[in-house]
């Protein structure tokens, strides 16, 4: 790998991260204890250090299209161990926002991202999620028409899949709230 | 005192189970909650994912229309939105601008204000432990509980302030209390896989079984949980991670108003413990034993 | 009347070249006052200072301003000159033409309307000017040293052998210290009892040191040269001068399972009578009342003092305050190690095979729990596989502190290396953020335990560690090759972060000296005057005052030593006469100006009249402590303290000389 | 007061008074000379033995005088030969400023700045920037002692 650093392209991404992460990228000194202890970082092809370091270099293609951002899980167990008290969960939010402004489409984990954003729609049509619709949508984006199958069945007979989901009374409010923050 | 009730989206789904044996249990303990008029999704761990605002937004109108119904406090039994409530309540708190244009949107005054519990939180501050010891009619003796916290209970401990966030011990003395022995093993905290369940249901696979084979071999009769996303992985995938791994696992996972419940007297049909994919009439039967 | 002579140096061209030299003492010959005023080549030089001289004694002249280059060059030369001819020197006064005019002016016709300017201000102040005696304290030729650890004792050594008397006050019932807590030392590898056990018993034996153990300071007042200090001697409940130190007492108490080691890092445990270590100096025991049953069982257990030929345990005897007076005072009271049960995550404190590295020295020692077999503490076994992790605690602002503990990559090392040594075929991992090893042979001693003794180091730190059938599972990084990495271990050290002895910050409130948010030590300056304290007559040496390992903390303890022979090498401590001085008549005694003197120089003083009834109590300044700073002058609403050499009528002159 | 026409002018060569510390400004002042660096020459400095020394009727008494500008400036935070009179100096500065204000000073010709010993081109040019702006300042009496 090779990095040739154009200084202006760097200082737009650092500063426009940092704005939004409310934290400075030098506050990490790279020790490397969130990767360590990264539930998911074995599927991950960088870790959580390497992405803030290449977004310190203003790498922003290689974060953005990386797998990492997308495996994260959000468990915050890296911002809590870490010793500067550096968001490292934040920074995973903060690139997945910025890749989905940028309409970036995550090749290698486009199932993550499509869930992702096939809960937010589900959301923004019921105020709530309605997990039965959620799966029959996802599995229908995602071509998995048979992915959990063995599980649906069971799950219906014990009454965990409720075919019709509730809807809020006042979804405007929620149209609203979509309106303003999407 | 008024209690709000925020259910959340998968105590009316996939885990009705939890919210059944809650009400079950407080009808014992002789408290009543009232569930938050209208709550919306709290957006779970996507709308953090890719929108930081929605993310606040969404867990705010819901404390908004608590602090209208002037509720004392909530409870959030789901971990994950009790982490989104507190974490919404916290950026508002801290961050006036963000609050100011917020409220504008929810056309609804809102003053960073609302006192949130999760279930654990709920049992030991509110409840209370003498209430709970003195409503305990079968010790559950002989029953071996690993409880399991996952991630979203104690994470970020700065917002969360909630318990040790390494070494956490509120749902083992909860356990205690129902007679059960507290197994102590390794991984209470690791992450389970939570949202990517759906989408990348290998790695969740991997870490749950890390988890379910770790209590195992401590030698534990049941899992406790006090969070949907735990039991779903823990529960509906221990099939397919006993197919994958080729080992079997046989662990039921409750939740902790379940076996709380179950002390209570209370009949496991009330608490819908037979709504879970792994069946625990092992651990009935050995309650039973126990008597 | 004042009788003023103003000299002008040309210095050359430097000063000629741009001021109109001549026309300044023409100008300066002006001012009332001014006797004579005449311009030079080279006022520095011997004909320069010679018609100095003449001229002080021709002219009677009761004032000199020199209008030259800068005080901080010749101020001195000049005051010298004017002393021989029986004037005080504080009646010289420079005017920089120099380096504040001719170097850094163009204009001649501005620079030398601005050195007459300068000139003038100066005769304003000189006049102005009253003598100004030097202070001289006098000095109580004996020293305090305080913590006996490498450094306490190397100052104690040093200064005892300089020929002056020494108290070494130490806490603990031994002296010692950490150091001989430890195995062997880096970068030699030498054994650290074999360097600590002959000086501490020369500190025993030295005819020059009186030596208080089990002892701590309870009060210290006075000032340089004059401290009076109280020291609480704990009883031992053992009448010390009869005690043989056989040791038939402690191998008589019952009381053996029931205390922790503290010499031994709670590794073991020992008897309410005791010594901490076989080789203690002195070798005196310690009855532990708070462990002994004599207390607690109301007087049934006696079996140390039967078992004691000179019967000389005294269940009595009671705490001893002893007072002493003192000149100077080093204090070396070392450090403490972090708390490792903040890191959950590392399970120390649950797993029992997490240990620290104060632990591990323990059990690499010949002296320690384990008589230097390393077995890990779950089940006697030695372990094949160690893992070690650096800076826990130190560089983690969130959970611990901010600071590097200087010492601990080293250490690592040093471990890591006596591992392979002592266990053949053994395997050590060690996790790092940066590798500091910075002194003469460290790098090189570092590389060894990696190319001679096989340790692999891993540039990350460990997020947790779970245990698994007798194993520690580590989890931790590699930064370097991106990955994570999990190991399973027999046993984890943790190199604990240094942080300075508990109650370090109420000893230094006791002494007046400034210390950090820490709690260590601070310098007066970190390059000029590295081992002085904030307040004079009060020396630093040791780990007290910030990380530092066995080599440093001998060298800060000779430099506090030499510091303190220094002082004593004089008759009297002399002090610049140019401090603050009380008018007594007007004082009002709100000492306002006490509450902003850095250096407790301000105290109250009672008035009395001949009766010896208090008339009236005022400000008193101690000429030991004050440095003549100012900050008390404008404090005060009154106006009635003020700072020799800078009163504020003399300012007041210079500014209306410049009015225009 | 009624001003006069011939009371306001701008003041090509206004006098200004410094107040320095013996340790850190003061050295810094004569290292600018060892530097041969050239500033303006309306500068007269004050040598106190610390910051803490200075009063804040040192600079009323200045402006009496007729000082157009007065600067004061000492050791940096941490670095006061003192230890810490240039803190005492640092926590007044605030009280000094608003006691200035209510005396009726133009708190614009009042400079306080840090400059340490190895300092020389912070001097020169804390010392030429200050004059610069004074020069720049409407001048008269009722201007420094505002109204
Ligand atoms: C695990 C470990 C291994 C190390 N290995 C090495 C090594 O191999 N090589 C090396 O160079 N360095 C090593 N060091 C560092 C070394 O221990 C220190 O540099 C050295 O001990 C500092 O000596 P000291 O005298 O300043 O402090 P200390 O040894 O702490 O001595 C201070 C003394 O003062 C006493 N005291 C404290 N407060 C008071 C009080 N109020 N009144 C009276 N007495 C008081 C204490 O009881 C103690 O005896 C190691 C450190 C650790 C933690
Ligand atoms: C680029 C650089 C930056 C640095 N920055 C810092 C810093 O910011 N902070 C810091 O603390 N340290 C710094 N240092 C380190 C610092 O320079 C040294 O610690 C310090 O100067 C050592 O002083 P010394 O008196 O031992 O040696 P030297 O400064 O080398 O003095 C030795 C003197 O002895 C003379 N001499 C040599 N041989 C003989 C002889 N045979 N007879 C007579 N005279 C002789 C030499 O001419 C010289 O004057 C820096 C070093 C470098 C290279
Ligand atoms: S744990 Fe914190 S400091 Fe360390 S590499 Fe990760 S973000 Fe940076
Ligand atoms: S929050 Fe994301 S990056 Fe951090 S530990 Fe969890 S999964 Fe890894
Ligand atoms: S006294 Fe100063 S200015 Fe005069 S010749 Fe000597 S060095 Fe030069
Ligand atoms: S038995 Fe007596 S003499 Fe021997 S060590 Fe104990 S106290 Fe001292
Ligand atoms: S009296 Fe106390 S110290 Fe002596 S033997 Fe008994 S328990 Fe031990
Ligand atoms: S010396 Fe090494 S191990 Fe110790 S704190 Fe510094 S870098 Fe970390
Ligand atoms: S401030 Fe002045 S009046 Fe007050 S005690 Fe000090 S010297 Fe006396
Ligand atoms: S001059 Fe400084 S040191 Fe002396 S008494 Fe005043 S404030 Fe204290």
């Amino acid at each position: 790998m090779k990095t040739t650093i154009n200084e202006h392209e760097r200082r737009d991404f650092v500063s426009g991260v940092e704005s939004m992460l409310h934290d400075k990228l030098s506050n990490c000194y790279q020790c490397g204890k969130c990767s360590a202890g990264c539930p998911v970082n074995f599927e991950m092809d960088y870790t959580p250090n390497q992405i803030i370091k290449m977004t310190e270099l203003g790498m922003a293609d290689t974060v953005l299209n990386s797998k990492t951002i997308w495996l994260c899980v959000s468990c915050i167990t890296c911002s809590t161990r870490c010793p500067k008290g550096f968001e490292v969960t934040g920074i995973m939010d903060v690139l997945r926002e910025i890749a989905v402004k940028k309409g970036i489409n995550s090749k290698a984990e486009r199932e993550v991202q499509l869930f992702h954003k096939i809960f937010l729609e589900n959301i923004k049509s019921n105020g709530r999620i309605s997990e039965f619709e959620l799966v029959r949508k996802y599995n229908l984006k995602t071509k998995h028409l048979f992915k959990d199958m063995f599980l649906a069945p069971k799950m219906l007979e014990k009454g965990k899949l409720k075919i019709h989901g509730v809807k809020i009374s006042n979804l405007n409010r929620i149209a609203k709230i979509f309106k303003d923050f999407e | 005192m008024k209690l709000g009730y925020y259910p959340g989206c998968s105590l009316k789904g996939s885990s009705f189970e939890y919210e059944v044996s809650l009400l079950e249990m407080l009808k014992v303990l002789g408290m009543g909650i009232k569930e938050i008029p209208d709550w919306n999704c709290c957006g779970a761990s996507t709308a953090h994912s890719i929108n930081h605002n929605l993310a606040i937004a969404l867990p705010a109108r819901n404390l908004a229309i608590a602090e209208k119904e002037g509720y004392d406090s909530i409870v959030a039994p789901c971990a994950a939105c009790s982490n989104r409530l507190k974490t919404a309540r916290h950026e508002l708190k801290t961050d006036e601008a963000l609050r100011k244009k917020i409220v504008n949107s929810l056309e609804m005054p809102y003053g960073a204000g609302m006192e949130v519990n999760n279930m654990l939180e709920f049992l030991i501050n509110v409840a209370g432990k003498d209430r709970i010891k003195s409503k305990v009619k079968k010790q559950l003796k002989n029953l071996k509980v690993a409880s399991y916290y996952g991630c979203l209970l104690v994470r970020p401990p700065k917002i969360m302030r909630f318990d040790d966030s390494e070494e956490p011990v509120t749902m083992d003395e909860l356990v205690a209390l129902t007679g059960a022995q507290p197994v102590d093993y390794s991984y209470k905290t690791e992450c389970c896989g939570a949202i990517n369940s759906l989408s990348k249901p290998d790695v969740v696979m991997a870490l749950t079984g890390k988890v379910l084979y770790d209590i195992k071999n401590h030698g534990a009769d049941a899992v406790v949980v006090a969070c949907p996303l735990c039991h779903s992985n823990l529960d509906v995938r221990q099939r397919e991670i006993e197919r994958k791994y080729a080992e079997k696992i046989g662990l039921p996972v409750l939740f902790i108003t379940e076996l709380i419940g179950l002390s209570f007297g209370i009949s496991p049909k009330a608490l819908a413990i037979d709504g879970h994919m792994v069946a625990a009439d092992k651990v009935l039967k050995k309650i039973n034993e126990g008597q | 009347m004042a009788r003023i002579g103003v000299f002008v140096c040309w210095c050359g061209s430097n000063i000629a070249g741009t001021v109109d030299v001549a026309k300044v003492a023409e100008e300066a010959s002006k001012i009332p006052g001014v006797v004579c005023a005449v311009d030079y080549k080279y006022m520095c030089s011997d004909p320069g200072q010679n018609s100095l001289r003449k001229m002080i004694r021709e002219q009677k002249l009761t004032g000199l301003v020199l209008a030259a280059c800068s005080p901080h060059m010749h101020e001195n030369t000049f005051r010298r000159a004017a002393v021989k001819e029986g004037l005080n020197p504080y009646f010289v006064e420079i005017a920089n033409i120099r380096e504040q005019v001719s170097w850094v002016h163009e204009d001649k016709e501005r620079a030398t309307q601005k050195a007459i300017d300068l000139t003038k201000m100066m005769v304003e102040k000189v006049k102005k000017d009253r003598p100004i005696e030097d202070v001289k304290v006098p000095l109580t030729k004996r020293a305090l040293v305080i913590g006996g650890g490498i450094a306490g004792i190397q100052a104690a050594l040093d200064t005892a052998n300089g020929g002056v008397q020494v108290i070494l006050v130490e806490k603990e019932p031994s002296i010692g210290g950490r150091m001989i807590q430890l195995d062997e030392t880096f970068p030699t590898l030498d054994c650290s009892s074999c360097i600590m056990t002959p000086k501490m018993v020369e500190v025993r034996q030295h005819p020059n040191i009186k030596l208080y153990t089990y002892s701590e300071i309870e009060d210290i007042s006075g000032y340089i040269g004059n401290f009076k200090i109280k020291i609480k001697k704990k009883t031992r409940s053992v009448l010390e001068k009869d005690c043989t130190g056989c040791g038939e007492c402690w191998n008589a108490c019952p009381m053996h399972k029931n205390v922790k080691s503290e010499f031994n890092a709670d590794m073991s445990e020992r008897t309410a009578i005791y010594v901490p270590f076989p080789q203690a100096v002195p070798l005196i025991p310690v009855l532990d009342r708070s462990a002994c049953l004599h207390y607690k069982k109301g007087g049934k257990c006696q079996k140390c003092f039967d078992a004691c030929g000179p019967k000389c345990i005294d269940f009595g005897l009671r705490d001893e305050i002893i007072e002493e007076e003192v000149g100077a005072i080093i204090a070396a009271t070392g450090y403490d190690l972090m708390d490792n049960s903040l890191y959950g995550e590392y399970g120390y404190g649950k797993y029992k095979d997490v240990v620290s590295g104060l632990q591990f020295e323990r059990l690499l020692s010949a002296s320690g729990p384990t008589e230097g077999v390393i077995r890990r503490p779950s089940d006697g076994k030695t372990p094949q596989t160690i893992v070690f992790i650096q800076c826990v605690g130190s560089r983690d602002p969130e959970k611990g502190v901010p600071y590097c503990s200087k010492v601990c990559c080293m250490y690592t090392a040093k471990h890591a290396k006596l591992f392979a040594h002592k266990v053949r075929d053994s395997q050590s991992y060690v996790f790092y953020i940066d590798i500091r090893a910075t002194g003469k042979g460290y790098e090189e001693f570092v590389r060894s335990a990696m190319e001679q003794d096989g340790a692999v180091y891993l540039r990350g730190r460990v997020s947790r560690i779970y245990e698994d059938n007798g194993k520690l599972i580590v989890k931790g990084a590699d930064t370097l090759s991106g990955t994570q990495v999990e190991i399973a271990a027999d046993m984890v050290v943790l190199a604990t972060g240094v942080i300075p002895k508990k109650d370090s910050d109420r000893l230094a409130r006791m002494l007046g000296i400034s210390y950090d948010k820490y709690g260590f030590f601070t310098e007066s300056h970190p390059k000029l005057r590295p081992t002085e304290s904030s307040t004079a007559g009060i020396f630093l040496a040791g780990m007290a005052q910030g990380p530092r390992d066995i080599p440093e903390s001998v060298v800060s303890g000779s430099a506090a030593a030499s510091k303190v022979l220094g002082l004593f090498s004089k008759s009297e401590y002399e002090v610049e006469g140019t401090i603050a001085n009380v008018n007594e008549a007007t004082c009002v005694a709100c000492f306002y100006c006490q509450r902003v003197c850095a250096y407790h120089a301000i105290t109250g003083k009672e008035i009395k009249d001949r009766n010896g009834n208090i008339v009236k109590v005022v400000a008193n300044v101690n000429p030991g402590l004050c440095t003549g700073c100012g900050a008390c002058v404008s404090a005060c609403f009154s106006k009635s303290i003020d700072v020799k050499g800078f009163m504020d009528d003399q300012i007041y002159a210079e500014i209306k000389s410049l009015g225009v | 007061m009624i001003m006069k026409k011939e009371d306001i002018n701008s003041n090509p060569d206004p006098r200004i008074i410094a107040f320095v510390c013996n340790w850190c400004t003061y050295s810094g002042a004569d290292l600018a000379g060892t530097g041969r660096m050239k500033y303006s020459d309306n500068v007269r400095i004050i040598k106190l033995p610390c910051s803490g020394r200075i009063d804040p009727l040192f600079i009323v008494e200045a402006f009496k005088k007729g000082a157009r500008g007065v600067l004061v400036s000492g050791c940096h935070p941490g670095d006061c030969h003192y230890t810490s009179g240039n803190y005492h100096s640092r926590r007044k500065y605030a009280a000094f400023r608003d006691l200035l204000g209510f005396l009726g000073i133009d708190l614009n010709r009042v400079e306080f700045s840090w400059i340490s010993a190895s300092e020389g081109n912070k001097w020169v040019s804390v010392v030429n920037e200050f004059t610069e702006k004074i020069k720049s300042l409407e001048d008269s009496s009722t201007d420094i002692f505002r109204k």
